[in-house]
């Protein structure tokens, strides 16, 4: 029902984009806040309606799913959280599928950020994973299965200083409980324990600073999910083989789930994603269109 | 468990243990288990090596060693390499646990105060065995690190080129400079606001004095602030760092004085809003809509806020200057303003608008730095090309070079 | 168990907080029609909460750990006494206020200026210009694995190392855009409008889910609609 | 002397960082710098809260235009202050963090600035789509190149391009949306980006040397007498 109603609104507002086309071929173009009125309506219907997205998987996208299936299970995996809520609508999704994936794999997480809200956002993904029946069923342990070491001020100086040991830079948990307390790291202390370094990555502290050092210096495998934005500042990277994989914006995500068929949040919001996308190809055809009609005009 | 390492012979001791093990897990076990089980024993690491990291401070010592003859490709039953750094002659610790393969390790936790000694054992699931002790060693700090000599030289070549031009124009050697659109239009974008009666707005982005974009923007400030008190308008600067007010007031004031309007200057033209990113481009935005000022001008360190200033700008009407070195915002800027400074174009406006040939020298300095650069990547891509292809040693050293000179 | 749980019975009990956002989102939003009092008030909590959350965090996180725990610090670790350069520095900065030895607080700009200078002249020269310059020196023509020519990628290398060259040539200062040098400048822009068009393609999409977002807070979380 | 001394301590201090980055034992003075600058930044916090309260009290006072709002941005700073620096609200002893789970400070961040931040940062959407539709015309050579990148890339970053253009045979699979969009991100905007950095390194060491050197001043003031 909410379907049919949704699609017919689409449908309405694709025919009302004749009529801007109209009225902008007339010299008479659209004022910002019926563009405006655009963008919400097709952000907000998709919202409502369960279509499934044709979504091909892009070679990051499986370089990275093919490098993680490569780790044999039970292998110690550090996510590094470095981001804020601002970007969560494209980072958390996949931070849920990848702890989904990660715990059925019986990874054992280590979660830190090197930004302030970071850990916080690991927290609400590990919620929402728990919340699988098949690893609610798993009856994971915190301090066993997975930890938080929390938040560490210092950017890259932080990275720099866990490449000899992690304690130096977190001594406690989140939780205040001694590093050495913690059982799932007793037997580690640098990077050289650690299989597998994944990072959510908004900006600066970052995917960049874990690449220059991490990999570079410490010879860390990194994975990384970047926001739209900051991806092609990592593509030289990535193309330099000093990453294995990376997950882009909304779309990366949403493939990320599709291969790991954990379905979550990114898989309804790529819809959305998906005409907004178009309502703003659409609009700069119009005014092209609009432009060139008038030049002949004058012509 | 640390008497058995700190033991040189670990071996009979590990035999040992193998031995009660086998004893107590049962009757299972025939004496062929046994057997089989001591011959598995695997060879330790050996040769290892201590020696103190060159050209650092005195905290890294570098560790060598030939990995176990049993670290091998197929069926490998090593799975780590563990080192143990004991300082001062005390109880070894653990330090590092490396793959298998691995060979060396550069261990950044020591001080030229302690002397230290390391050993290394190659561990498999059930037990490890352990390298000879190294002779103690005390890390050694150096005043010079010639590791970095190369950078050193390019360093020195490029400010030398600067210099020589600064130099060479204060000896009054005519330069010439391109125009720079942007920069062009700062006089008639001041004089436009002070035709219409309404103030101009700087923005310096929304970084704090530890940025050098930041630094750019004041001296841009300084100079267009200098045409805003010849014509005597309204300037009015809201920033996001306090620092960043209490510079740019130096500057403002500077320049009135500079311009003989010392009076005409107030406190009042900068106000410091708040250090959150949103929370001051929500007040920003909220000004341009209120104030409607003639000319915008956007320089400076941008983020995410660079559309929402400066299509809020446009939607006033507003002549907009802007220009940053974050790339990922330059597109924003070219969509939505009337003219942008692109990277480099930034940190050279100042110089650009003094008009002074020193400053102008520096400029035809860096270009020097681009040819320079242009040079080399040509000359790599050249080696690279060439020795990817035939193999000719006098291109294979070329690209050595290079690669050494670049590292 | 715990903090993680806690905290979620704890959110969905905090009706009152959800409902506070949800207003400030539509304020916020509100501002896309035009300026108007709703907008002033969200623009005036947010200026006045976030002012004071900044200076809060600054004092824990600069003035109390930095600072105090190092110059006076927990028994057993040495005292920092370098910290004291920065407090001074500081101090001579709040004379600002003084009319008549306003001048000191230039001191300490100036000191913060020549850092700042010095510091990302290195960091700047070594990371953007030797790393990339290094990068960018490599083998034209791509060889698969069986040794034949990759033609796409040798094609897509050529283009790098010509788009660097020419972009670099359209930054010169000092020489006039004209004959082969001005076509070099030329191809330089369209590289650079490519950089932008790209850049600007791929930020469409990030600050759509933005949106996305906001829309799955008001529907979602907030009016539970879905 | 107001004019000297400051000139000297940009030249010393820039020159200092300049040659730690080849010395050993001072290498680490730019991390000490930094946090030189974290406390020098809370001082200078003094004078700009000072200034957000005067400048709002003022309104107050003078009941100017819309001083009402001034007084929302006066009460929200202070109760963020009184909140924080007394740590309302948070478990356990004075020694907790201000921003542990279930204090006020961070109750205000999870309800206030966070709803406000993410929608502020939402209205990009909206200004990207205004953005695009008035000002992406293919009006010149130029602007065409752009347009052309920026579509491509937007087509192929969604199942769209997919969906246009996935008939290509596999012999040109470089034709399909997705793949030339990666191409795009790869070679030329790849070669673009190194171009721009390369400038600004550039840039930056010939403004920070003007600096150092004493030749660019304009942020200390024209004469002696200031």
């Amino acid at each position: 029902m909410a379907n049919t109603i949704s699609i017919i609104l689409l449908i309405l507002l694709g025919l009302s984009l004749v009529y801007v086309l109209v009225r902008t071929l007339k010299g008479n173009p659209i004022g910002r806040r019926i563009v405006f009125l655009y963008v919400a309506i097709a952000a907000a219907i998709p919202l409502f309606m369960d279509l499934e997205v044709p979504l091909p998987i892009t070679t990051d996208v499986r370089n990275l799913y093919d490098a993680l299936e490569k780790l044999p299970d039970g292998s110690k995996v550090m996510a590094a959280f470095d981001y804020d809520p601002p970007s969560a609508p494209e980072l958390q999704p996949m931070a849920v599928a990848f702890m989904k994936y990660a715990f059925k794999r019986d990874f054992k997480i280590i979660i830190m950020g090197l930004w302030p809200q970071g850990p916080i956002q690991a927290n609400m993904a590990i919620d929402e994973a728990m919340q699988d029946p098949e690893i609610a069923a798993k009856n994971l342990q915190y301090g066993v299965d997975y930890v938080n070491l929390g938040f560490q001020s210092g950017n890259e100086f932080v990275i720099q200083s866990m490449g000899t040991a992690f304690k130096t830079m977190f001594p406690k948990d989140y939780r205040t409980t001694p590093y050495d307390s913690i059982p799932l790291m007793r037997n580690i202390v640098n990077f050289s324990n650690i299989d597998f370094v994944m990072n959510f990555s908004s900006g600066e502290p970052g995917t960049i600073q874990w690449v220059q050092i991490a990999v570079d210096r410490f010879g860390s495998v990194l994975g990384a999910g970047n926001t739209a934005v900051q991806a092609p500042q990592v593509y030289p990277y990535l193309r330099a083989g000093q990453m294995v994989g990376l997950l882009g914006g909304m779309s990366g995500a949403a493939e990320f789930e599709k291969i790991t068929a954990e379905k979550g949040k990114a898989s309804t919001f790529i819809l959305s994603q998906m005409i907004a996308h178009a309502i703003v190809i659409i609009l700069i055809l119009i005014g092209n269109v609009a432009y060139f009609s008038e030049k002949r005009k004058k012509k | 468990m640390k008497n058995s390492l700190a033991d040189r012979s670990s071996g009979g001791i590990i035999c040992a243990a193998l031995i009660t093990i086998f004893f107590f897990s049962g009757p299972l076990h025939s004496q062929e288990d046994l057997v089989s089980l001591s011959v598995k024993k695997i060879a330790p690491p050996s040769s290892l090596l201590a020696t103190d990291h060159k050209y650092d401070n005195g905290n890294s010592i570098s560790l060598s060693w030939v990995p176990s003859i049993d670290d091998a490709l197929m069926n490998n039953p090593i799975v780590a390499y563990k080192l143990y750094r004991s300082s001062n002659d005390t109880e070894p610790n653990l330090i590092a646990e490396l793959p298998p393969g691995s060979s060396y390790f550069l261990d950044n936790g020591v001080s030229t105060d302690n002397s230290y000694s390391y050993s290394v054992s190659a561990s498999t699931n059930a037990y490890e065995v352990l390298s000879n002790r190294t002779e103690s060693i005390t890390p050694q700090s150096e005043w010079i690190n010639y590791n970095k000599k190369y950078l050193f030289l390019m360093v020195m070549i490029i400010s030398g080129a600067i210099m020589y031009f600064i130099v060479s124009a204060k000896r009054g050697k005519e330069l010439f400079v391109r125009k720079i659109a942007g920069l062009e239009a700062i006089d008639e974008a001041v004089g436009r606001a002070t035709e219409m009666g309404r103030p101009i707005m700087y923005i310096p982005g929304i970084q704090d004095m530890d940025d050098v974009q930041t630094i750019a923007s004041l001296t841009i400030l300084g100079r267009i602030t200098r045409t805003i008190a010849e014509y005597d308008s309204k300037i009015f600067m809201p920033v996001a760092r306090s620092l960043v007010m209490t510079a740019a007031r130096e500057t403002i004031k500077a320049s009135y004085q500079a311009a003989s309007r010392p009076d005409s200057y107030s406190d009042d033209m900068v106000n410091y809003i708040t250090d959150e990113q949103f929370g001051y481009v929500a007040h920003v935005n909220g000004l341009m809509v209120r104030e409607k000022p003639a000319t915008v001008f956007l320089l400076g360190a941008f983020f995410a806020e660079s559309l929402i200033l400066a299509e809020t700008g446009n939607s006033i009407g507003a002549i907009q200057i802007a220009g940053t070195a974050r790339p990922a915002q330059l597109p924003f800027f070219i969509a939505a303003c009337d003219f942008t400074l692109i990277g480099e174009e930034l940190f050279a406006a100042s110089a650009y608008l003094s008009g002074e040939p020193m400053q102008l020298g520096s400029l035809k300095g860096q270009d020097v730095g681009k040819a320079i650069a242009m040079f080399f990547v040509l000359l790599g891509v050249l080696a690279a090309t060439v020795s990817a292809a035939w193999d000719i040693e006098l291109f294979n050293n070329l690209l050595d070079n290079l690669n050494e000179l670049f590292s | 168990m715990s903090l993680i749980l806690a905290r979620k019975e704890k959110r969905s009990s905090m009706d009152i907080g959800m409902f506070f956002a949800a207003l400030l989102t539509l304020g916020i939003f509100s501002f896309l029609y035009k300026d108007n009092p709703v907008y002033k008030v969200c623009e005036a909590i947010f200026v006045g909460v976030s002012a004071g959350f900044w200076a809060i965090t600054y004092f824990f996180d600069n003035i109390h750990k930095k600072f105090w725990l190092g110059v006076f610090p927990q028994e057993g670790d040495s005292p920092d006494y370098w910290l004291w350069g920065g407090a001074i520095l500081g101090f001579l900065m709040l004379l600002r206020i003084s009319n008549k030895i306003g001048w000191i607080a230039r001191w300490p700009l100036s000191f913060i200026v020549g850092a700042t200078a010095g510091l990302y002249m290195m960091l700047y020269f070594v990371s953007n210009a030797l790393n990339q310059v290094a990068d960018t020196m490599m083998p034209i023509v791509a060889y698969a694995s069986d040794n034949s020519v990759l033609w796409l990628d040798t094609f897509g290398n050529f283009i790098v190392v010509l788009g660097v060259v020419t972009g670099l040539i359209y930054f010169f200062f000092s020489k006039e855009h004209k004959g082969l040098f001005g076509t070099g400048a030329q191809v330089g822009t369209w590289f650079l409008m490519i950089t932008f068009g790209a850049s600007f393609g791929y930020t469409v999409m990030s600050r759509m889910s933005l949106l996305i977002g906001r829309l799955d807070f008001l529907f979602g979380d907030w009016l539970g609609l879905f | 002397m107001r004019r000297n001394i400051p000139l000297a301590v940009t030249f010393v201090v820039g020159m200092l960082l300049i040659v730690s980055v080849f010395l050993p034992p001072i290498e680490t003075i730019g991390e000490d710098f930094g946090v030189f600058f974290s406390i020098i930044a809370v001082f200078a916090f003094f004078l700009g809260g000072g200034n957000l309260i005067k400048v709002h009290f003022g309104k107050i006072m003078k009941k100017s235009n819309d001083w009402e709002f001034s007084l929302v941005t006066v009460v929200g700073f202070f109760a963020m202050l009184i909140i924080g620096l007394f740590k309302i609200g948070a478990p356990g002893d004075i020694s907790t963090s201000v921003t542990a789970e279930g204090s006020y400070f961070q109750e205000m961040f999870v309800y206030l600035i966070n709803p406000l931040q993410s929608t502020m940062y939402a209205l990009l959407a909206f200004f990207v789509a205004s953005a695009s539709y008035r000002a992406f015309r293919a009006k010149n050579r130029e602007a065409t190149i752009l347009l052309v990148a920026a579509f491509i890339i937007l087509l192929g970053r969604t199942p769209l391009g997919m969906m246009l253009t996935g008939w290509i045979p596999e012999s040109f699979s470089i034709f399909q949306v997705p793949n030339l969009a990666v191409w795009i991100m790869n070679s030329p905007n790849l070669a673009g980006q190194r171009a721009i950095m390369i400038g600004i390194s550039l840039g930056v060491v010939a403004m920070s040397l003007r600096l150092i050197l004493g030749i660019e001043r304009t942020y200390l003031g024209g004469d002696d007498k200031g």
